[in-house]
């Protein structure tokens, strides 16, 4: 039954890559890219890991894709890394693609059995943490450093998208988008789905402690709702080099960088999480986080800053 | 081994600088906010190497208490220090010679360049620290993201294709590495080295995965023949942005290298060392010849930095020993590190200055500039000398190294390849010098001295390390063989 | 046994929306009228598995889960349909 | 066994992503295939973490997360990748 179930949502998982890599309008791929995603997260699910299911739908399928789509929609010509291939590179590289797949497939056949595991390292110290959701814990507790520093990535990245601006545009806004102006249907649509989405991402943050959910979700979600609010005309995208924006990217890190500190003091270690009061710290630095996120997300999307801000 | 926070805040202050500067964009030059973070970065990791070299132990955090292999550590041995060292030497030369009396508040390039400076740091120190397979995916990905920002500084459109074509490999090289992490979990669910060290067998899944990873951090670290996006970004960049990409970022990859079949998986001399030590010859022979017919000095350099990559991976199979930190393979490839990150980052500071004095970097037309900037040229010909390996200098005692290693383990096509290249890197250099040192009078813009000092400074320093005694070298064996942290020491 | 009854008799009358929507999809001519199919079969098609799964729920909480779900759906096709009418439209006028 | 056919899947999306990489010449395809590369290399992850079920848990959580965070990093790079494209296929800057 399970294998059923795996082989119709995998199935379409390949004929959607296959799509997206065959088809000739790149329009067309990006579509596709967004049913593939959608399936991607699908067999997320079906892989028992709904954390990552929600963050393949939101950010690997969603913000990706809308990025991708928003792209192509300003590129006025293609940009060409080399020349169209030929029937022979081509044939050249199905092979080399099929041996790959061959080869990778067999390595994860040769993986040993039973499979070594961490699982129950994980679960053993989650009562003292105070929350229920291994993952979360994993991403707030055992590996912090990680997840501080990908907050970092982003941040590196906004720094980056900016300085591949233009000078003219420094310190101002994203291009309006769409140009035309918004569809009527879009604004309607944003007015219905905005009061609906804020009530979503507030109740995935919260259940992320226990349940599958959490910072990353709920804040692309707002970022998906921001996003949303800017293309029906109803919010402004965020002037890159403005206070509020400088101040909504830092206040991440740095929260969880002092949180770091205190657990020095207060227990003994940097990123330690004190017992007492474990779960409102990390609920505390969770919802820091999560403003960094959501204004990182939002700038990655609208693209750099290309008009003058009126200062 | 030694408990100690230092590591930790070494990683930690540039990103605090980051944010500083996000937080005073509007009211303070970025260069001001940055400033008292790169003071401060630079104390924290002297003062790591002070404590590393008189504890003779490495310095060991395990962060918020977890350990290994559920939890992250930072580990910073003698390998590591040494390279944060360098580092730290290397931005603070670049950040003074990139100071420039600056009018008006923030700007693009400078806001960004400060920060990216920042940002690059914190993801070295990451990397020269950092014991678990993810944990250097993280870094290997601030640094990449950090380092296609700097390319693309200029905007023109060379610079943005060559930031571009850099990306992409730098994601394909980042794809390749991460399978080969999930491969590694699948097998031991370990990441981290010492834990993996105990455990790891070479069967057919490892080695795969390693070839992976390897595979990968080569096309990061731009080995030939997987380095063909070097010239273009590391010569369409701002000079002191070159000398950052060319003296450290293409060094973090190597060391991650140099980790996987030193430390998690610790194998014979066989097969993979000598095809890295085949492809780093390739690297010294081809990419020297290329350099030779450069036009422009900052693409001659570039492809210098490719040659010089080179002999990184010649170490491979001079280290035959059980304990390779004590042979001078490993001595001589890591003082080919370190001198090659002084003596490239002086060449690219002292490029940039001679294109700010002349308005342009092309090798016939530099005559004139040994009368009119001689501190400049000076600090290029130190450099230089290391580059080409001639005593006294850290390239020569390098070089020397390699050279003695490769003769004792009888492997004579190696040391062929070291000749070789030192004939072919002077010259290239000797060109380069020929054309500065001949007559001429052309117009130049005064460059301030303290700037040229910068430059010589960091020359001096590729010189220094020529005084180190010709034996395996003490400090780079600190904190070997890795142990496994047993309980929190 | 009625519950199960309704959510076999909902479910599959839905699935028979959807298979008519793809077929509309694959095989009507333009743009316009694949979106009318499409557009049609997944709001209706939709609508009638998440009432049939509505007595399989177990708790109100979850029927108005189900419910809330299709109600988004349709909210967000409806959208797009009209958004995706409008550009064909405007390229049809461009041509 | 299921956790094995999503493991050749993400071994077959390796290589279609693969293919899309070398034959498309313009780079938003490339970086469309890029991401199809990406997932299979975390479907991998995800292979990982179902086989190693333990605890009463489905799957092990720390590959998990670091899907999760690689998910996010992922698109960070697409998001720069993007920039540059759209700077490129713009027009030149005025000095």
């Amino acid at each position: 039954m399970t294998e059923l179930l795996a082989l119709t949502l995998a199935l379409p998982l390949l004929a959607g890559a296959l799509f997206i890599v065959a088809t000739a309008s790149t329009r067309a791929a990006l579509f596709g890219f967004f049913a593939f995603g959608l399936f991607l997260a699908l067999a997320w699910v079906a892989l028992d890991a709904v954390d990552v299911a929600l963050t393949e739908a939101a950010i690997g399928g969603g913000a990706t894709g809308l990025l991708l789509l928003r792209l192509n929609g300003r590129m006025r010509h293609p940009v060409s890394l080399g020349e169209p291939a030929g029937p022979r590179l081509k044939i050249a590289a199905g092979l080399l693609a099929a041996l790959v797949t061959l080869a990778l497939g067999a390595l994860l056949l040769a993986l040993p059995e039973p499979a070594p595991s961490l699982a129950a390292a994980t679960v053993e110290p989650l009562p003292t943490l105070g929350i229920g959701n291994p993952v979360a814990a994993v991403l707030i507790a055992y590996r912090a450093l990680d997840t501080l520093l990908e907050i970092v990535v982003l941040l590196i990245a906004v720094v980056g998208l900016r300085a591949l601006g233009t000078d003219r545009g420094w310190g101002g806004r994203p291009v309006p988008w769409p140009e035309g102006g918004p569809s009527p249907a879009l604004v309607f649509l944003a007015r219905l789905l905005i009061p609906a989405g804020l009530v979503f991402a507030a109740y995935l943050f919260w259940v992320g402690a226990d349940a599958p959910g959490g910072k990353f979700q709920a804040s692309t979600l707002l970022a998906a709702l921001w996003l949303l609010a800017i293309m029906a005309g109803l919010a402004p995208a965020p002037s890159s080099g403005g206070r509020w924006t400088g101040r909504a990217l830092a206040i991440g890190p740095l929260a969880f960088i002092a949180a770091g500190a205190i657990g020095i003091a207060a227990a003994g270690s940097f990123l330690a999480w004190p017992e007492p009061v474990a779960k409102p710290m990390i609920i505390a630095v969770e919802l820091a986080l999560a403003v960094s996120i959501v204004v990182a997300l939002v700038l990655l999307v609208a693209g750099p800053p290309e008009r003058e801000t009126g200062r | 081994m030694m408990v100690s926070l230092l590591p930790v805040w070494a990683v930690l202050t540039p990103v605090l600088g980051l944010c500083a500067l996000l937080l005073c964009e509007r009211w303070i030059r970025p260069e001001r906010v940055a400033a008292p973070f790169v003071g401060l970065s630079l104390y924290l990791s002297l003062s790591m190497t002070y404590q590393v070299m008189t504890s003779q132990a490495p310095l060991v955090y395990a962060l918020g208490g977890w350990l290994p292999p559920l939890g992250l550590t930072l580990r910073a041995d003698g390998v590591g220090v040494f390279l944060m060292t360098l580092t730290a030497l290397v931005m603070t030369g670049v950040a003074v010679c990139a100071w420039t009396p600056s009018e008006g508040a923030s700007s693009r390039g400078r806001f960004s360049f400060w920060a990216l400076l920042l940002a690059l740091w914190s993801a070295l120190n990451l990397a020269f620290t950092a014991q678990d397979l993810f944990n250097f995916f993280v870094a290997l990905e601030m640094l990449s993201f950090a380092a296609v920002a700097l390319v693309a500084l200029d905007g023109t459109r060379g610079a943005l294709v060559a930031a571009l074509r850099y990306l992409l490999f730098a994601l394909a090289g980042s794809i390749l590495y991460l399978l080969g992490v999930g491969l590694i979990y699948g097998r031991y669910a370990v990441l981290d080295l010492a834990g993996l060290r105990e455990i790891a067998q070479p069967d057919t899944v490892t080695l795969a995965a390693l070839a992976l990873m390897t595979v990968g951090l080569m096309a990061k670290t731009a080995l030939f023949p997987l380095h063909l996006w070097l010239p273009p970004a590391h010569a369409g960049a701002p000079a002191p942005a070159s000398a950052m990409l060319s003296a450290l970022v293409v060094k973090a990859p190597f060391l991650i290298i140099l980790r996987l079949w030193v430390d998690l998986l610790p194998l014979p001399a066989a097969a993979p060392q000598q095809i890295m030590a085949g492809l780093g010859a390739a690297a010294i022979l081809v990419c020297s010849v290329i350099a030779l017919r450069q036009q422009r000095l900052k693409l001659m350099i570039a492809y210098s930095t490719l040659a010089q990559v080179g002999y990184l991976f010649l170490m491979f199979p001079l280290m035959p020993g059980p304990a390779p930190w004590q042979d001078i393979g490993w001595t001589g490839g890591l003082l080919q590190l370190a001198s090659h990150g002084f003596a490239k980052a002086a060449m690219f500071l002292a490029a940039g200055l001679i294109y700010e004095a002349l308005g342009h970097d092309r090798v016939a037309e530099l005559g004139g500039l040994a009368r009119r900037q001689p501190v400049t040229l000076a600090a290029f010909a130190i450099a230089g000398l290391s580059l080409m390996g001639l005593p006294p200098s850290g390239g020569f005692i390098a070089k020397l190294l390699l050279l003695t290693a490769a003769v004792e383990a009888g492997a004579w096509w190696i040391a062929a390849v070291i000749l070789a290249g030192g004939i072919l890197a002077a010259f290239y250099v000797f060109r380069a010098l020929g054309h500065a040192l001949a007559d001429g009078d052309p117009p130049v813009a005064p460059v301030a001295l303290y700037r040229q000092g910068a430059v010589l400074a960091l020359a001096l320093c590729a010189l220094a390390i020529g005084f180190v005694p010709l034996r395996p070298f003490a400090l780079l064996a600190i904190g070997r063989p890795l142990e496994a942290l047993e309980a929190l020491p | 046994m009625i519950a199960d009854l309704l959510t076999i008799v909902l479910v599959s009358t839905g699935a028979v929306f959807f298979l008519a929507g793809t077929v509309g999809l694959l095989r009507f001519p333009d743009p316009l009228s694949r979106l009318h199919a499409l557009t049609k079969a997944d709001s209706l098609g939709l609508g009638l598995i998440a009432l049939g799964l509505v007595p399989q729920a177990g708790s109100i909480w979850m029927a108005l889960k189900l419910l809330l779900v299709w109600l988004l759906v349709l909210a967000g096709s409806t959208a797009a349909g009209q958004m995706l009418a409008r550009l064909h439209r405007a390229e049809a006028a461009d041509d | 066994m299921s956790a094995t056919l999503f493991g050749l899947a993400g071994a077959a999306l390796v290589g279609i992503g693969l293919f899309g990489l070398i034959v498309h010449p313009t780079a938003l395809r490339k970086l469309l295939a890029f991401n199809l590369v990406g997932a299979g290399v975390f479907l991998v992850f995800g292979v990982v973490a179902r086989r190693a079920a333990a605890a009463g848990l489905a799957g092990d959580p720390v590959p998990q997360a670091i899907v999760i965070t690689g998910i996010v990093v992922a698109f960070a790079a697409t998001a720069l990748a993007a920039t540059l494209l759209a700077r490129l296929s713009g027009p030149e800057e005025e000095p």
